[in-house]
């Protein structure tokens, strides 16, 4: 009983942490968008504030902006158009979000294994670990598939089928971009692979082809510049959530930072280490330990995620062909080399 | 008719009455009188009968939580595969399908199969059924078809499948009372076999030698008839590891005999769908301008 | 050490000749002109490993190569034997076939079907000396019917040509006659033999024997001769292998001269322990010999066609051997059975000369073969000439060519049969071998006689030559007599064998004459008066366990048999080699005999009349009840469900996929509800 | 441990019935509805329905051959989409339907048309709730649309 309380506790507060951070996540991405184009970004809200008793404080940053952006969100007026299909115009957004938070399921964010004070995990010791976070990641296509048909326009249309073939394309090189490190890991539990980078190298060093691949893959799967293709501004009027607005547009917008933090997350596991530093080792259990490996790995975490907005802001988009071409005329063949190349690496050193 | 009581002879027949009334007034036909909405409702209606009474055949496995959660698996299966194939919009055919799929995952954790569970969610919901859309989506651009309105002979095809389902779900039923019955001192008829009273049937078991890598081993496990698999393969490893090491060692014949056919059926699929003129009867667009990106 | 290896790879023997076979079939087309290349050197490969068997002989030993079938009572290994009888037949079988087919490469130069032939010759070889070293009755029938299949492929060679295919139905069908007494007597044999093991060394062992009944025996014995008759020709079914000499003069050489024909022989040789214990039986096939000897002789001698005189001589010799087969009675088993093996041998080299200087002398004269339409050919194609001598001399048995030596032990032991069997204390049937033993004598001087004849009209008198009617009549002036027009083939004027006539033939076709006839001197003299032949055939299954008396020099059968054949030989000379009336006064004055003979005593007629027509008959009627009776109820029965299926099922199959799924998942469904229920 | 680990016939025959079922319907769903993809869909659901009963079996006999068993079923299911999606883009581009009673040329040579094209199978009318539009109860409402919302996709 007291188990399924305290998986309940931690559910509620990752789930909401990683609300919140997305919120801020916007905020940062304004605002590097902005030193990006050499402008200043939001840097208002939060400023001159007086709260009650006469308290009066000047956050920088424009900190309050995700509040009120929040607010904005939820207070408009939530259109259904006319022509849509109902069911799954609100059922989209809802898969959309769902799916990218079900996946965080087996994501640790700490130490975890024997011996720990605490897991840093909402289910620990699942040994199909990555396996499940594809599963569900693969469930996230439907969201813009069926946004972009239930939406029953051309642009959103274009858009859900863009989305399906593309997703369906970079889930292959995805896929086959960690087995790499699972072969060297010797396992498909995250916790394991981050217990085998301590004792060896980082995935980076040993899988630096599988980083790369993972990282391409894993941006396409994001749908996020330079393969944001489902939604281009530019040609699609935003693509599939061209007929949302208010709190819908929003969860959307939600279920893609979160992705993006999955998509960090995993990198950080997979390939730099996850809580890995010097220092830092598995055998380490103390309590200062582990708080120290939650932050390392948040502080990765973060690094990634700014790599992922820098990017963005960077990169041109691809043209649809080029894209296709290079899910499978370039990382899946590449993918299947160094697959084959690590097993048999493996194999001639382990005899 | 010993072998299966009043009572469970009784609520599977009304099981499998309700169900196939209720499927046939959800299919789609185009029956003048009834309204096609309200036809719908009272098959659902009926049908969900059927399935609560279905479901008092379960005996789920496990305790608490897990007993919830196959019921809860097992009526989504049933109740979306229902609907799928009752949906007028093939998308939402292809959805619900989605959800059998996910439900029959679930039913693949409680049965302990949590790789397979998340294959299937991945092979399936992400990649098949994500394909199929997609191909709906390009076919059937204008919205639903007429052909989607009515089924072919509902009443002849409901008889025939929910007569074969309750066959199925007598010979399951009786069986079970058969082993019940035998272990009372009754007398198994179905099947004369007593093999079925014993829980684990014997699999000619192999000695538990010390586990070898190498390729001879490998080769020796994959040449073995299958008749000879050990009874319990490795119970105390890890999951996936287990099922690897018996996939690529016991069955190695099988899997490359998969890998195989999966790259026929590559070759086949891109030599059946590039498309050769005339791709269609009706022209539709004006020829492309010649640097139009390809695809 | 050498001969052991042999004999435990004396597979080898007919595999060389198979594998040249296969390699001229397969290759045949690229090979073209050369495709004798293969099997002319698998045969000599086969001489040459059959010869170092020669040397190691002696061996009682047998090779088992696999199991061929093993199902319940029956075990049939695939084994070879090698002992005195075999290796003598393997070397002779071979060394025959190698210098026919070097003819053949002469003699079938330029036809269409070039490998076909060679392909066929080597699978034949293959089948001899498979059927003379396999080492039990059921292998020996494979064999058997091996051979038999080859011959006709050979003898219907030439299939576009009507005489041609008739007379390979005709020797094809004779011969399953024969077999189907063979088939008749391994399956009573088996039902008879210890452990139903079908091996010579299982079934021949003396202590075996002893447990078969004496009925069994003689029946088992009888159905052997039944096959044996075919096989080699024999009274009453001899009738095949005269026609059989539509077939390439090689063929007719080698497989109706040499090799084939012996096998009869053969098996009778190889059972001759379980033979010899029934005296009734050995004076069946002495009287059954006597009576083909005599009929083929007076056949022989009004033949006109030179390969028909050949043809019927060796039915008259074939017969010689089955009286020396059937002589073996008691103490003089031994002797007869040397005795007809010798003439076996010495039979296949000077018969295959006669045949090849046949085909020489037809080769020369264009295709044209009676001796009515050429003569004097002495001095145009000397060579064949003298073999041709060397042959004759042999096959009359004049001293010292091998045909004497052989004829005089034949001679020889029906008389001591005859001595042993009369009397008190004998079987009773001894006045069989003194009829025999003179019908022996009387059919020596008409061998001599018709040998004469042919020898003297073909190369001696004035010198003729075939007329272009004749060539035309012969097909055309092709190099044979069976290259009709119709058989497509151009052998037009251009082919260049018109220029030919009236030359020798090339020295690859010599050649192999020539060999055989020092063969035909040497043969006789090397083995017969020195014994070598019989010390080596002693070495043979169940032999030793043959009576053999010893016995003196007989020199009253020789004085006989010499003066039979120079009479007939004297005969002959002033009768055909001079002009001279009185073969034409002769026939009519003997008009009846001389027309009987000249018709082959019309046995070809009688058999058509007593058994061709009423099974004609028979299988007309049958034909009539098939197409009129059994056609017109399954017609009927058929017609019902077309009609039903049309009116009553057609509609149901009606394209629609899903139908068909329905009707099967309810079929199913029906199926199981019922399992379930009653 | 031992009573929520015990998985006993009962617990297999659960299993197996849920597996009946749901082969069943994808059987019923193949031969009652036109549409090709979702015939294909429903064939994909009796797979289900097997590959339900193999994992039962297996964790009931304690091996893994009933899941080796659902992973080559899987393999064959993505054979199968694969071939049959291209297969049905072709026969698409053919017809511009997907009906499958367009495909019915497997008959007797003789035999009638098939009873779709000389007399279709009645259908259900567009009446739905998708004829006329849903409108949000703000402002005047608009005029109604006279054509079908599919008339007027173009």
């Amino acid at each position: 009983m007291w188990a399924i309380i305290g998986i309940v506790l931690k559910i509620g507060v990752v789930v909401g942490l990683m609300q919140g951070t997305v919120a801020y996540l916007i905020l940062v991405e304004r605002k590097v968008a902005a030193y990006a184009q050499d402008r200043i970004g939001p840097n208002r809200a939060g400023r001159h504030l007086t709260l009650p008793f006469g308290i009066k404080i000047n956050l920088p940053f424009g900190l309050l902006q995700p509040i009120a952006d929040g607010a904005k969100m939820v207070l408009k007026e939530d259109v259904v158009p006319t022509y849509v299909d109902k069911p799954l115009y609100i059922l989209a957004p809802m898969i959309a979000i769902i799916a990218a938070t079900l996946g965080f399921a087996v994501v640790p964010f700490g130490p975890v294994g024997p011996g720990q004070v605490m897991q840093f995990q909402i289910a620990p010791g699942v040994d199909i670990g990555i396996v499940y976070v594809f599963a569900i990641g693969s469930l996230a296509v439907y969201g813009v598939v069926l946004a972009g048909y239930a939406s029953n326009n051309k642009y959103s249309f274009l858009g859900g089928l863009r989305s399906s073939a593309q997703l369906i394309s970079y889930e292959v090189p995805l896929g086959m971009s960690i087995l790499g490190m699972v072969l060297l890991a010797g396992s498909l539990d995250l916790g394991k692979i981050m217990a085998w980078q301590d004792q060896h190298v980082w995935g980076i060093v040993a899988q630096p082809i599988g980083f790369l691949l993972f990282l391409v893959s894993g941006f396409a799967e994001t749908n996020r510049l330079p393969f944001d293709l489902p939604e281009s501004e530019q040609e699609l009027v935003g693509g599939f959530h061209t007929e949302y607005s208010a709190m819908k547009f929003g969860m959307f917008f939600l279920g893609e930072y979160m992705h993006v933090i999955t998509v960090s997350y995993l990198t950080v596991i997979l390939f730099l280490g996850g809580w890995d530093f010097p220092g830092l080792s598995v055998e380490q259990t103390g309590l200062l330990s582990a708080i120290l490996k939650v932050l390392v790995t948040a502080g990765k975490v973060s690094f990634m995620i700014f790599l992922i907005m820098w990017i963005r802001w960077t990169l041109p988009r691809f043209r649809y062909d080029q894209l296709m071409d290079l899910a499978w005329k370039s990382l899946v063949p590449l993918a299947l080399v160094n697959l084959v190349a690590t097993a048999g690496i493996i194999q001639l050193i382990r005899g | 008719m010993n072998e299966i009581t009043t009572s469970e002879f009784v609520r599977s027949l009304l099981a499998v009455l309700l169900g196939g009334g209720g499927v046939y007034l959800m299919l789609p036909k185009g029956v003048s009188g009834i309204s096609p909405r309200r036809g719908f409702g009272a098959g659902s209606a009926a049908f969900a009968l059927a399935l609560l009474i279905s479901a008092t055949f379960w005996s789920p496995p496990g305790a608490g939580l897990s007993r919830a959660f196959f019921v809860l698996f097992g009526l989504t299966s049933i109740a979306s595969g229902t609907l799928m194939i009752t949906a007028r919009d093939p998308v939402h055919s292809a959805l619900w399908f989605a959800a059998v799929v996910l439900s029959t995952a679930g039913l693949f954790l409680i049965a302990g199969a949590q790789f397979l569970a998340a294959g299937t969610v991945i092979v399936y919901a992400g990649a098949i059924i994500v394909t199929f859309l997609f191909v709906i989506m390009l076919a059937q651009m204008e919205g639903k078809a007429s052909y989607d309105r009515s089924a072919r002979a509902p009443g002849r095809s409901v008889l025939s499948c929910f007569l074969l389902m309750w066959a199925l779900a007598y010979a399951l039923i009786s069986m079970r009372s058969d082993a019940r019955a035998t272990v009372e001192g009754g007398s198994a008829r179905l099947l004369a076999d007593e093999r079925i009273l014993i829980p684990t049937p014997s699999i000619t078991r192999v000695g538990n030698s010390p586990p070898q890598s190498g390729l001879s081993e490998v080769l020796r496990r994959a040449s073995r008839p299958t008749a000879q698999l050990p009874e319990r393969s490795n119970p105390a490893g890890p999951h996936v590891a287990g099922l690897g090491a018996t996939l690529f060692a016991d069955h190695l014949i099988a899997v490359e005999l998969a890998g195989g056919l999966l790259f026929i059926a590559l070759v086949g699929a891109i030599a059946i769908a590039t498309p050769k003129p005339p791709i269609r009867p009706v022209v539709r667009v004006a020829s492309p301008p010649a640097n139009a990106p390809r695809l | 050490m050498h001969g052991s290896f042999l004999v435990r790879n004396c597979w080898l023997v007919p595999f060389f000749p198979l594998a040249g076979a296969v390699a001229a079939a397969i290759g045949g087309k690229r090979l073209g002109a050369s495709a004798h290349i293969p099997v002319v050197i698998g045969i000599g490969l086969a001489f040459l490993v059959s010869l170092g068997l020669l040397g190691a002989a002696g061996a009682d030993s047998t090779t088992v190569l696999f199991d061929w079938m093993n199902a319940g009572g029956l075990r049939v290994p695939v084994e070879f034997r090698v002992d005195g009888l075999s290796t003598m037949m393997l070397s002779m079988v071979t060394f025959v076939a190698t210098l026919v087919a070097v003819f053949a490469v002469g003699y079938m130069a330029g036809d269409p079907a070039y490998p076909r032939f060679f392909a066929c010759v080597g699978l034949f070889v293959f089948m001899m000396t498979g059927l003379v070293l396999s080492n039990n009755y059921v292998l020996t029938y494979v064999f058997w019917e091996g051979v038999g299949v080859c011959s006709y492929l050979l003898i219907g060679f030439w299939y576009a040509k009507p005489a041609a295919a008739a007379a390979a139905k005709k020797a094809f069908l004779v011969n399953r006659v024969g077999d189907f007494g063979f088939a008749i007597a391994i399956f009573w044999l088996w039902t008879v033999a210890n452990n139903h093991d079908l091996s010579y060394s299982v079934v021949l062992d003396p202590a075996n024997l002893k447990l078969i009944r004496p009925e069994a025996i003689f029946g088992i014995s009888l159905l052997l001769l039944w096959a044996a008759t075919a096989k080699s020709a024999q009274v009453p079914l001899y009738v095949w292998l005269p026609d059989a000499m539509e077939g390439p003069t090689p063929v007719s050489a080698l497989i109706h001269a040499a090799t084939m024909v012996t096998a009869g022989v053969y098996l009778i040789a190889r059972s001759m322990p379980m033979i010899s214990s029934d005296p009734r039986v050995l004076a069946i096939i002495s009287l059954v010999g006597g009576i083909t000897a005599a009929l083929a002789a007076a056949i022989a001698i009004t033949q006109t066609d030179l390969k028909r005189v050949m043809a019927y001589s060796t039915v008259s010799q074939l017969g010689y051997m089955f009286m020396a087969l059937g002589a073996g009675v008691g103490s003089v088993a031994q002797l007869a059975v040397v005795a007809a093996m010798f003439h076996l041998f010495t039979h296949a080299f000077f018969k295959a000369l006669l045949f090849l200087s046949s085909g020489s002398v037809m080769h020369a004269m264009g295709g044209v073969i009676d001796m009515r339409k050429f003569g004097g050919l002495r001095r145009k194609l000397p060579v064949t000439c003298a073999t041709f001598a060397v042959g004759g001399l042999a096959l009359a048995g004049v001293f010292p060519f091998a045909g004497f030596w052989s004829k005089d032990e034949i001679l020889a032991a029906l008389k001591l049969a005859s001595e042993v069997s009369g009397g008190a204390e004998g079987t009773g049937w001894g006045w069989v071998y003194g009829l025999v033993y003179w019908v022996a004598v009387v059919t020596a001087g008409l061998t001599a006689l018709y040998t004469g004849r042919a020898f003297f009209l073909t190369f001696f008198g004035p010198e003729r030559l075939p007329t272009a009617e004749d060539l035309a009549a012969a097909g055309h002036g092709s190099h044979d007599d069976a290259h009709t027009n119709e058989h497509g083939h151009g052998h037009d004027d251009a082919h260049g064998h018109d220029t030919h006539i009236g030359h020798e033939s090339p020295l690859i076709m010599t050649f192999p004459l020539v060999a055989l006839a020092t063969c035909a001197v040497g043969v006789g003299l090397l083995f017969g008066p020195t014994g070598i032949f019989e010390g080596h055939l002693e070495h043979t299954l169940g032999f030793e366990n043959l009576g053999h008396a010893e016995h003196g020099t007989d020199w009253n059968s020789i004085l006989i048999g010499t003066f039979a054949a120079l009479f007939g030989l004297a005969l002959s000379y002033p009768l055909f080699a001079l002009p001279s009336r009185i073969p034409s006064i002769l026939a009519t004055r003997l008009g009846m005999l001389y027309r009987a003979s000249l018709n082959k005593f019309y046995i070809d007629e009688i058999y058509a009349a007593v058994i061709v027509a009423p099974l004609s008959f028979l299988a007309q009627l049958s034909k009539f009840a098939d197409v009129y009776i059994v056609d017109g109820l399954v017609r009927l029965i058929a017609k019902l469900p077309r009609a039903l299926s049309r009116s009553a099922l057609a509609p149901y199959q009606n394209g629609l996929i899903q139908f068909y799924a329905a009707a099967g998942v309810l079929g199913l469904a029906a199926l199981l509800a019922i399992l379930l229920l009653i | 441990m031992a009573a929520s680990d015990w998985f006993g016939f009962d617990n297999l025959t659960s299993f197996l019935l849920i597996g009946a079922a749901l082969f069943a319907l994808g059987m019923l769903g193949f031969i009652a509805r036109r549409n090709l993809i979702v015939m294909f869909l429903s064939a994909e659901m009796m797979l289900q329905g097997v590959a339900l009963t193999l994992v039962g079996f297996g964790r009931y006999h304690g091996n893994w051959t009933g899941q080796v068993f659902t992973i080559v079923i899987l393999t064959v299911a993505a054979c199968e989409a694969s071939i049959a999606l291209a297969l049905t883009l072709v026969l698409f581009n053919r017809r511009l339907s997907l009906d499958v009673s367009l495909w019915s040329e497997i008959h007797e040579p003789d035999a009638a048309t098939p009873v779709d094209t000389l007399d279709p199978e009645p259908s259900e009318t567009h009446s739905g709730p998708e004829s006329y539009p849903h409108l949000i109860p703000a402002g005047a409402e608009p005029p109604h649309p006279r054509q079908p919302w599919i008339e007027r996709r173009e």
